[in-house]
């Protein structure tokens, strides 16, 4: 279970990358990312998974007492939850980036914006 | 202590403050901006004196109500309580310096400031690895914003690549840390350090994506185009803060990391470092837009700390204080250095001369520069000496290489740039700027040089080395600064009163082998001084450099310890590069100069480092005690260094175009005094180590060839010369072949013949050379073709050159011939024969270049324009005179300089002097009355003159003109003084030995390196995509070497 | 050996005779040039003649200081190169002013007049005067050479640099002799000798038709006399520095007027078999035939 | 006057005009004077018989005889074992030989010559015409009695005159000189304005001073 | 062609990374040193039912306010961005009409969309759930509108006001954890209550409503600043 969905975040990842990689559109090079992002989120909680435990939270199934042995890690849950919104932020400042760049040159291929270099 | 955490609260505070001003409010915001950069400063500079001052341990400071490893917490320790200082003190000072484009963007735009200079706090500051990546995000996000303040419309693109390739990196390091967090259990730092994240399962290669993920940020070789960009058009003042703080944050992170990985990570650092290092200084030399280099060179500095904190295994604590100083040096260096790109108008190279009209300015620069360059006095000097010292006690050489030809390579660009700023036409748009902008750049200037005198201290407290800045030659080489306001006459008085103040209150200290060394520098010095007094107005910076050079030349001669030499060496050729640099046309040639002098001075640094094996510090005498195998590599470094200076056949070609190029004042000190520097070096080497073999050559008799190969080739390149000072050049490099040969002969009559040359070679040299910068200041030219027949209009001139040459090819009776004898006394006890020979044909051929310098310039036929010229200025002419007279003297009496040092050589070469019975001299083999030939020939000349005169008494007095034409007479002066290729039919014969081989293997390495440069650089094609390719492979690579390894 | 008065005059006789035997000597080689021609050659006094002539000119002219003083360079050269020499072996009378100092000191007094000739000529403002001055100084910067090593290699050989020992160490039998001890070093010094006695085929400094006539070409009158003068004694002088180096020395008058005799035929008579070398011809011919020897004998000493 | 010599303004180094005047600034222009003989009368007597005894010919082949001149260097004639000898430069020699028919573009040159020899100087004549023109009496551009421009001392006749009458007329001018006869720089400088006029009037394109040192 | 080779041999090595890092992974079989701390103590200590919670704002809640300021960071970049495009020609553009079961829809759902966003961030500590989800359940309310709406200009002084000042009161809380419970972003400043209750484990709710608050202020006024930015052109 744990392995199917590393694997499946590990290919999400290299998914993103390759999208990030073959595509010269800026905004399919962003939803690349995004991919990416999922799959990296995928993996995050994927390590945190353990097998036959319940979610963090107390109640009325999971007292207190018994949260050592009934609870998954809610450590990577709570990066998780971070690492989402650090990657929206990301995302939609990716995007103002690339709607300024379309104003500015009228195309969104990112081979157009390489007047610096070398 | 005030909590580090209000660090954080202070900016974030101010910045979510600032979103509930009414946007109009913009002053306000501008003033809070400033507040909370300030309240940010203030903790962190109340935390430095905490520890410095109070000796404060460090302290953690914990959140979220548990102590770690569960919660974040952060710890103030003094690598963090510098470096927040340095990132808010930056952070506020750009503040300042980019107060308009802040005060036009509004309040959103200095809460990006804020968040960004946080989010360095905090990366800084924060002992949990995921907090870590959120302030990473949080610098990158912010960085991003940042690069909407820049005027450049390309900007955008910049931020985006940067984004591609952050984005990037945060899946590495997401990766990364959770996969450590599931290795160990924690996402503390130092938890994860005890669990030792490498011995888990899958924890290295855990490890390996944090550790990518970190050191991408530092924008490694080949993974950073993108940072190049956001270098090359982000607006000059966040530039500053991503240069200075980001770097710096980032390199602290790497070693809260490398502190996780253990030392098996550290080659890995070192090796990405010093690749990261090289590569950045080898594309910045074809660099042409200024901030795109300071890009490159602060990548390139950036990759050198990496390399230091990779060699963390073996500095040891010393680390903080090489890598601090280095890091400090960086980032008081680029930060100033951006600041002022901002205030320059044109994005090229040369456009940076607009700062010649603020001496300030071009005071600043030269004080950036000198920090990146790691020149004395500042941090990074005492850095780099640290460095190559414990590097080299643990023999790791290769390293050391590397790392100093990457420093040379920086170095060349940076002091080409500087050749820009003092040579290149100042162009029409000027600088301008803001009393804020001047105030943040002054204080980045005052920074460097208060650091200087910290490291000082510190060097002097833990290593027990001189701060230099303590030292009364340099404080009064520095006080010319302020003094630059006078007239030149007075600071030419103040600097011959100190010079000849100073060995008058020394002079007890020196050796005689130490005392002519001594008087040429100062008292020469304070002669050639004199010549100084010709020039009008307030001369900038003249007298700062000189001093300087005259700081370390005398430095040099009272170090005793290898550090105090090296520190002096430096000093020196600083000094006079900065004076060589005042010349007309000098630009490439101090350049050349600057850069094989530092050449020449790291291989003395490596040879020193490797001679004290690791011992902080090291008599120079000690280098006697050196054993085999160290010994002769040792001395083959030294020796390569001093030969650098000397001018040897091979390492020359820097010293014609110097020389020749300087001012007409400077040309002698350069090179009567400067190049003694060099043989001084020999002289202590040959003294202290003696003969050494390496694989059974004897390196003395290689010097021997070296010596004798530098005074053949330097004679005959000197006789094809037009340029009459570029003619006492080569000649210098002949000298100096000679002063080479005699030292390396290792006699006793060899070392005498050696320091007869370095008196005779200051007197006549000097000499000539004031000689023939006179006539060049009346002509207007060099070019000796162009002149002729000035013998009636420069009268004195004609003299001192008369007496000069005289002196200089050894004809009796002047003191020339001194030398001549003793060497051929010297050399007849020598087993070496073959050099011998080049030698022999060396001398004769110094009369030819000699002749035509007398000739074509004072006899011959007198041009049209130059019929009314008047002799040389008084104050050229003055030192001459004292030439003369001194070189008079020291003809009949060499006995007053020579005989103590005879006696004193006994120590060193028991045996084989000279006797001196009365006027008389002889050795084993010989013998000379420098008094009986003196008289002699004297009498004899003055009855053949006086006979003469009687027969001649009626003589006609005729004109130019007047000569047998073959019945016709001459058209034109210019057509009747034989003066151009003078020596035609020698050329016909001999010319082959004076192709420029040298030149060509010189040009033909550095146009290797820019046409490697200018290639490779091509990598870097501004696609954002490539750079996410760059980064992959990156990756993959550093992958599979760690698996190799 | 202390200065004392006496020498002056011994000084001055020696002058007296060796100017004598110079002017002499000059028109006695003259002679033997002209009867190689089949001519008869001028009178034996002629040289006497010509001098007392330019003495008795009655006009002359100058071109400023360093053109009057260059003759006087000139003749010092040559009198001290004489006088800094030992003439005689062994005599008190004839040892001249050497106390004032050894070999080296001679062989650099020898550029004194060189250069102050070459000054004079400097001055005159004549083209061709500094075309041969520098014709002169390229040949004989590597004329010189072979005699330098050569020189040196005698010097090494026999660890003196002082005339009178080097000479004591050639006594007793012409076998003991430089020239049969080292004839390498003699074989490149007489070599180098050539081209510093201004004859052919070394005689392009002077060249009369084409740079009539080098250096003097401006000299007339009484500095014409005063190099005359000079042309007496210098090679003379030179010849007493090989004589003493490489053929024993002369421990009496007879003997030195014999072996200076023959050490001057020796360039006369490769001057009158062959023709001039241009600069650069003379310069390699030196490097490639003199200069090795000189090499030679000093490795082989 | 030819460009050269004309007045021209340069330029000096430090940017100044001055006007530079070839005629003056370049050459001397000291008129020639009479030089006395020596005070003693032996001295002079002997310095006169060195004179004749070492008589130092300008090597200048000026006319057509100069041909004739060569084999007195030949071992047929060996002028040498009189004390004759050529020298190729004018501050050197002692006795022009005029030899042969002068155009008036060599007088200039002869003239110039002449001057830059040092007094005493002697000047021989040879052929008829430097005595009438000889067989270019009836010439537009030779000139016809050399002594109107030229102090000549000895005129040798002939058209041409063999080596042999080249010997004889050194003789005779030995004579002269030991005689104290030849005088002819002093002559040339006490008559230095009638010399010059006579020059002059001949030739046309007159570029050099009165005189030449 | 060969940039997609390449990209794809560069992902093969990325790949074969990843599959070495898999192929070491070994699954926890309990709870690790940390895990199990916020296990045994998250109750006690913070007064938390949500383990996630509890970490997300008082363990790790320097990561959460660096969270938040990430979010701030993006929108005043955004907000920064569109003011410096040139505002001269706001010409506004003529729009399709949006549907009548739209605009009717959204007068229902918003303020229940909105509501539950609320109850999401307010019960944080109890249910699954939070600040963040509660935020940007309100962010698409605010989302709906604008699609019911497109040219419907929100007021950025509000959105801005609510931003900063939930983001200061934030900051300002966590310094009250310094003064009063010895350290930053202590929950502990106000009384832990009964386990289980809304108003219980000390500062959470407050601070996760206040992350509520300026989480969905943030969203909308990225999607505002985003919506006018399309209306430039």
């Amino acid at each position: 279970m744990t392995y199917i969905a590393l694997a499946t975040g590990f290919l999400l990842i290299l998914i993103g990358f390759y999208g990030a990689l073959t595509n010269r559109n800026l905004l399919r090079m962003i939803v690349a990312f995004t991919i990416a992002n999922s799959g990296i989120n995928v993996v995050i909680i994927a390590i945190g998974y353990m097998h036959g435990r319940t979610a963090p939270i107390l109640d009325a199934t999971v007292s207190a007492a018994d949260a050592l042995t009934r609870v998954i890690d809610p450590v990577p849950q709570v990066l998780v939850l971070t690492a989402i919104v650090i990657g929206v932020g990301v995302a939609a400042l990716m995007l103002v980036f690339a709607y300024k760049l379309y104003e500015r040159k009228g195309t969104l291929d990112i081979s157009k914006f390489a007047e610096l270099k070398w | 202590m005030v909590n580090a955490i209000y660090i954080i609260v202070a900016a974030l505070g101010a910045a979510f403050l600032l979103g509930l001003l009414k946007s109009e409010k913009r002053g306000t915001a501008y003033v809070i901006t400033l507040f909370a950069l300030s309240v940010m400063t203030w903790i962190s500079a109340g935390w430095v004196w905490a520890f410095v001052m109070e000796r404060a341990a460090p302290v953690d400071f914990l959140t979220g109500g548990t102590s770690p490893p569960f919660s974040i917490n952060f710890r103030m320790g003094l690598p963090e309580a510098v470096l927040t200082l340095l990132a808010s003190l930056t952070g506020l000072l750009s503040a300042l310096y980019m107060k308009d484009v802040l005060c036009a963007l509004g309040q959103r735009a200095m809460a990006v400031l804020l968040v960004a200079v946080m989010a360095l706090t905090g990366i800084i500051l924060t002992r949990d690895l995921f907090n870590l990546f959120v302030f990473f995000e949080l610098a990158i996000i912010s960085t991003a914003g940042l690069m909407l303040l820049s005027e450049d419309a390309r900007a955008l693109a910049a931020g985006f690549k940067y984004l591609i390739v952050s984005q990037m990196l945060s899946v590495f390091f997401l990766i990364g840390i959770i996969f450590a967090y599931h290795a160990t259990g924690t996402l503390n730092i130092d938890g994860m350090a005890t669990a030792s994240l490498g011995l888990k399962a899958g924890g290295a290669i855990a490890f390996f994506f944090l550790f990518i993920a970190v050191v991408a940020e530092l924008k490694p070789f080949p993974a950073n185009g993108w940072g190049l960009d956001i270098y090359e058009s982000a607006h000059p003042g966040f530039a500053a803060i991503f240069s200075a703080a980001t770097s710096s944050a980032v390199i602290y992170a790497v070693d809260k990391l490398l502190l996780i990985g253990g030392a098996e990570w550290l080659p890995m650092a070192t090796g990405i470092g010093v690749i990261t290092f090289l590569a950045a200084n080898l594309f910045a030399l074809p660099q042409t837009n200024d901030r795109r280099l300071l890009g490159y060179s602060s990548i390139a500095q950036t990759g050198l700390i990496l390399a230091v904190l990779g060699q963390r295994d073996i500095l040891g604590d010393n680390v903080l204080y090489i890598a601090g100083g280095l890091l400090l040096s960086h980032a008081i260096a680029k930060a100033g250095l951006n600041w002022i790109s901002g205030l320059v108008a044109g994005r090229e190279l040369p456009d940076w001369a607009a700062l010649r009209s603020r001496p300030i300015l071009v005071f600043a620069f030269v004080t950036f520069i000198a920090m990146l360059s790691g020149l004395p006095p500042f941090p990074g000097f005492y850095a780099k000496w640290e460095m190559v010292r414990i590097l080299a006690g643990e023999g790791r050489i290769a390293l050391i290489g590397l790392i100093l030809l990457g420093l040379l390579i920086e170095a060349g660009y940076l002091f080409r740039w500087f050749g820009y700023i003092i040579k290149r036409e100042v162009p029409a748009q000027s600088v301008r700027c803001s009393p804020f902008q001047i105030s943040a750049i002054f204080v980045a200037l005052a920074s460097g040089w208060a650091l200087g005198f910290v490291w000082g201290e510190l060097s002097n407290q833990y290593f027990g080395h001189d701060n230099l800045l303590l030292a009364i030659p340099v404080v009064f080489a520095l006080t010319f600064l302020l003094l630059d306001w006078l007239p030149a006459w007075v600071k030419n008085s103040i600097a011959i009163v100190g010079l000849s103040l100073f060995f008058y209150l020394t002079f007890s200290d020196y050796d005689p082998l130490r005392m002519i060394f001594a008087i040429i520098f100062l008292i020469g010095g304070a002669v050639i001084l004199l010549a100084s007094y010709d020039s009008k107005g307030r001369r900038i910076g003249f007298y700062p450099a000189t001093m300087l050079m005259f700081a370390g030349l005398i430095l040099l001669i009272r170090a005793t310890d290898t550090f105090g030499f090296f520190a002096a060496w430096e000093l020196l050729t600083i000094g006079s590069y900065f004076l060589i640099l005042r010349g007309k046309h000098s630009e490439p040639h101090a350049l050349s100069y600057i850069i094989f002098s530092l050449g020449g001075a790291f291989l003395i640094l490596a040879g020193f480092a490797l001679a004290a094996q690791g011992a902080p510090l090291f008599n120079i005498d000690a280098l006697a005690q050196l054993t085999q195998p160290l010994a002769p590599w040792v001395f083959l470094l030294l020796a390569i260094g001093f030969m650098t200076k000397t001018a040897a056949i091979g390492l020359h070609i820097w010293l014609p175009g110097a020389h020749s190029e300087a001012e007409t004042d400077v040309s002698p000190m350069v090179s009567g005094i400067l190049l003694k520097a060099g043989l001084f070096g020999l002289i202590v080497l040959l003294m202290t180590m003696g003969k050494q073999q390496l694989y059974g050559v004897e390196l003395t008799y290689v010097m021997l060839w070296i010596g004798a190969l530098s005074a053949l080739l330097g004679n005959l390149m000197a006789i094809f010369q037009e340029d009459a000072k570029r003619l006492l050049a080569y000649s210098s490099i002949g000298q100096m072949g000679y002063a080479l040969f005699g030292l390396a002969l290792m006699n006793h009559l060899g070392w005498l013949m050696a320091l007869m040359f370095v008196i005779n070679h200051y007197i006549y040299k000097s000499m000539l050379f004031l000689s023939a910068g006179g006539v060049a200041k009346r002509t207007g030219t060099r070019d000796m073709y162009r002149m002729g027949g000035l013998i009636t209009l420069m009268p004195l001139s004609f003299i001192a050159t008369l007496i000069g040459i005289i002196a200089v090819s050894g004809v009796p009776p002047l003191s020339g011939f001194g030398g001549r004898w003793i060497f051929y006394n010297a050399i007849i006890s020598s087993e070496y024969r073959l050099p011998m020979v080049i030698i022999f044909l060396a001398g004769p051929i110094a009369f030819l270049y000699l002749f035509r310098l007398i000739h074509t310039i004072f006899l011959g036929q007198l041009k049209d324009e130059y019929r009314k010229i008047k002799e040389a200025p008084f104050w050229f002419i003055l030192p001459q005179m004292i030439y003369v007279a001194l070189l008079l003297a020291f003809a009949v009496a060499p006995g007053v300089a020579l005989r103590r040092v005879d006696t004193y050589l006994n120590q060193i070469f028991p045996g084989g002097g000279l006797q001196w019975t009365g006027t008389e001299i002889s050795s084993a083999y010989g013998y000379w009355n420098p008094v009986a030939i003196m008289i002699i020939i004297a009498v004899i000349f003055g009855t053949l003159f006086a006979w003469l005169l009687f027969v001649n008494r009626k003589a006609q007095k005729v004109k130019q003109f007047n000569i047998v034409y073959a019945a016709e007479r001459p058209y034109r002066p210019e057509t009747t003084h034989f003066a151009w290729n003078f020596f035609a039919p020698y050329r016909k014969a001999l010319g082959f030995l004076v192709q420029p081989f040298a030149t060509r293997f010189w040009d033909g390495v550095t146009n290797t390196l820019h046409t490697a440069a200018d290639i490779s650089r091509r990598l870097y094609n501004g696609n954002g995509q490539s750079y996410a390719f760059h980064l992959l492979s990156f990756v993959v690579i550093a992958y599979l070497m760690r698996m190799g390894a | 050996m202390p200065f004392d008065w006496m020498k002056i005059p011994y000084s001055l006789l020696t002058l007296f005779i060796v100017v004598n035997y110079g002017f002499f000597l000059n028109a006695l080689i003259q002679k033997m040039g002209a009867r190689a021609g089949r001519r008869y050659g001028i009178p034996i006094w002629q040289n006497y003649v010509d001098m007392i002539k330019n003495y008795g000119l009655r006009s002359s002219i100058t071109h400023g200081a360093m053109f009057y003083l260059g003759p006087v360079f000139r003749l010092s050269g040559g009198v001290g190169l004489l006088l800094f020499v030992p003439t005689i072996y062994g005599s008190y009378m004839f040892s001249n002013l050497s106390f004032a100092g050894d070999l080296i000191l001679a062989l650099y007094f020898i550029f004194f007049g060189t250069l102050g000739m070459a000054l004079g000529a400097g001055e005159s403002g004549h083209p061709h005067a500094a075309i041969g001055v520098s014709r002169g100084l390229a040949q004989v910067s590597t004329a010189e050479l072979p005699f330098a090593l050569a020189v040196f290699a005698v010097a090494l050989q026999y660890q003196t640099l002082s005339v009178t020992e080097i000479v004591a160490a050639q006594q007793g039998g012409f076998l003991q002799w430089t020239l049969f001890t080292n004839p390498l070093a003699v074989a490149a010094a007489m070599l180098g000798f050539l081209g510093s006695m201004m004859r052919p085929p070394f005689d392009v400094v002077i060249a009369p038709q084409e740079i009539p006539i080098g250096p003097p070409t401006e000299y007339h009158s009484a500095y014409l006399a005063l190099m005359q003068t000079n042309r007496a004694i210098f090679p003379i002088a030179k010849i007493v520095i090989y004589m003493n180096l490489f053929f024993g020395g002369a421990s009496d008058w007879p003997t030195f007027f014999f072996k200076v005799f023959l050490i001057y035929l020796w360039s006369a008579f490769v001057g009158v078999v062959f023709p001039r070398f241009r600069v650069e011809q003379s310069i390699r011919w030196f490097l490639i035939w003199a200069v090795p020897l000189g090499i030679l004998s000093i490795i082989l000493v | 006057m030819k460009d050269e010599l004309k007045i021209r303004v340069v330029k000096g180094p430090d940017g100044v005009e001055f006007e530079v005047e070839p005629l003056k600034d370049y050459y001397c222009e000291a008129a020639p004077t009479v030089m006395p003989a020596a005070y003693i009368k032996v001295v002079e007597d002997l310095f006169n018989w060195a004179r004749s005894e070492s008589i130092w010919i300008l090597g200048f082949g000026t006319g057509c005889g100069a041909i004739e001149m060569r084999p007195l260097m030949t071992p047929r004639f060996d002028a040498y074992r009189f004390g004759v000898q050529w020298r190729p430069t004018p501050r050197q020699a002692n006795l022009f030989v005029i030899s042969g028919y002068l155009s008036t573009k060599t007088l200039k040159r002869a003239i110039r010559s002449y001057e830059q020899m040092q007094n005493p100087k002697y000047v021989i004549g040879l052929g008829s015409c430097t005595i009438n023109g000889g067989m270019y009496w009836d010439s537009y551009n030779t000139i016809k009695r050399l002594d109107d421009y030229l102090p000549v001392d000895l005129y040798i006749a002939g058209c041409m005159p063999r080596p042999e009458a080249l010997l004889a007329g050194f003789q005779d001018m030995k004579k002269l000189i030991r005689a104290g006869k030849a005088e002819g720089a002093n002559l040339y400088a006490e008559n230095f304005e009638w010399y010059k006029a006579n020059q002059k009037r001949v030739i046309h394109d007159w570029d050099m001073p009165d005189y030449n040192w | 062609m060969i940039k997609r080779f390449l990209a794809l041999s560069l992902l093969v090595g990325i790949g074969a990374i990843f599959v070495a890092l898999m192929m070491s992974y070994e699954p926890d079989a309990s709870l690790n040193l940390t895990a199990r701390y916020y296990a045994e103590n998250t109750a006690s200590e913070t007064g938390s039912a949500n383990i996630v919670t509890a970490i997300l704002v008082t363990y790790r809640g320097l990561d959460t306010l660096g969270e938040v300021t990430v979010l701030f960071l993006a929108s005043s970049i955004i907000g920064l961005v569109l003011s410096l495009g040139n505002k001269q020609n706001t010409t506004l553009r003529k729009l399709v009409p949006v549907g009548e079961l739209l605009t009717t829809g959204k007068s229902y759902l918003a303020p229940i969309i909105m509501l539950l966003g609320v109850y999401v961030f307010v019960n944080g500590h109890l249910t699954p759930g939070g600040g963040f989800q509660g935020g940007a359940i309100i962010a698409s309310g605010m989302l709906l509108l604008l699609l019911s709406d497109p040219l419907k200009h929100f007021s950025h002084a509000l959105i801005s006001l609510v931003e900063s000042l939930s983001g200061f009161v934030y900051v300002s809380l966590g310094v009250l954890g310094i003064v009063l419970a010895g350290s930053f972003l202590d929950n502990r400043i106000l009384p832990l209550g009964d386990f289980g209750d809304l108003i219980s484990a000390g500062a959470i709710p407050l601070i996760y409503s206040l992350i509520g608050l300026k989480v969905g202020a943030e969203f909308s006024s990225m999607l505002a600043n985003l919506s006018e930015m399309e209306d430039l052109q």
